[in-house]
């Protein structure tokens, strides 16, 4: 299941969905990512997200292919906000079941740390009277690189 | 039918701002790579001059991410884009 | 925040709890593990959860502190329940909210896979007629060291 | 207060059960440790033989996993039990 909306989501509502994906699941991960302050700029009060449309649902379904081959997944959840959103909002799920914690921990990490080096998604910092364009992180693409 | 011969150009985020364009159409033509088509476009000059490797681009085509080199085919549809930050 | 307790928990709450733990926040990974089968007997309807008491939450607590000296960690919550289970009931759920979304994962599944080698909890199957006690895991072991 | 020398020895789980046993009492001595403790206990013969390292036990003393060779004080709380299953 991927959602890319501007609206909010409710991880509870995941988790449960998640939770009554079938029989023999023993373990449940999850990761919820918040806006916060990148650092790049003073005083930024929220983020505007920009996405491919189309392309973004793809890449996110190839990753969560790819990690149902190298992991047992059950069920995996992702779910991406796009448009304007403020700090400490909730931006972005990742949530995996599986019959073991160690696939369950993996397929979510690997899925989470993928997307933010390949999902087409940008985000722009706020302040009160300028924008800024976010720049990636090396940090997140040696991050997606060590799952190769 | 003319637009039997078209790709679509698309521009995300900064460089949508910078070249203050979301969409171009051009015409096909025989051999022509995406990495060929960014010089193109950067010989336009202006803002358009970053796209000749001042700045990472990345590239898809047909919403597949891909290297310079792939040829472009009527009918595809490609973009160019700063690296990802979502997430 | 750590809980050993006879009845169920609700992911949604603690994840709210940990949500709202501070400002700087950008990462949340939860861990919920279901009971299950562990293959050992046929026809498990539940589990007998015992633990030594005081010595348990020393452990745990033991566990967050060297997570919060390894990661950073703004808050950890774990709850792990005890007495009767069923199946498919939730047994056990960790917690960590972060700054980092590497942190967060870090340490969760460490604070887990440490959890199921030195926290004193024993788990029995029980069928309709008999009861066995659960054996280790050479896996887990295996999991917990990988930590060292 | 007769009290002040004693050791109390805690069994969790198949140990506790096996043994029938969930609490005992000892007179503290000196130079008694955990290994030695369980060594004695053994000797009882009957289910508590397994004590003697048949089965892996795992050793707390006040709440801490220690090791066999850990020297035991009068007051102290020490306790056997089967490698745990938890989480």
């Amino acid at each position: 299941m991927i959602r890319v909306q501007q609206q909010d989501f409710d991880p509870a509502e995941e988790y449960h969905a998640l939770r009554d994906s079938g029989s023999g699941t023993g373990a449940i991960a999850t990761f919820t990512g918040l806006v916060r302050d990148s650092g790049d700029l003073k005083g930024v009060t929220g983020l505007f997200l920009e996405h491919y449309p189309g392309m973004t649902e793809q890449v996110i379904e190839g990753l969560v292919r790819e990690a149902s081959q190298r992991w047992d997944v059950r069920e995996a959840r992702v779910i991406h906000r796009i448009g304007r959103l403020a700090l400490s909002e909730q931006i972005v799920f990742v949530g995996v079941c599986s019959a073991h914690r160690g696939d369950a921990f993996a397929a979510c990490e690997f899925i989470m740390d993928a997307l933010k080096t390949s999902a087409p998604f940008w985000k722009k910092e706020i302040t009160g009277d300028s924008e800024h364009w976010v720049e990636q992180k090396a940090a997140d693409r040696d991050r997606s690189q060590s799952w190769d | 039918m003319t637009t039997d011969n078209t790709i679509v150009v698309k521009f995300f985020a900064r460089l949508r701002e910078e070249l203050d364009t979301a969409t171009l159409e051009i015409e096909a033509e025989p051999g022509l790579t995406a990495g060929r088509l960014l010089q193109d476009l950067a010989a336009k000059g202006g803002n358009w001059a970053q796209l000749d490797g001042a700045q990472p681009v990345m590239i898809a085509v047909n919403q597949v991410m891909t290297k310079p080199e792939k040829e472009l085919q009527a009918g595809d549809e490609v973009a160019f884009f700063p690296p990802v930050t979502g997430g």
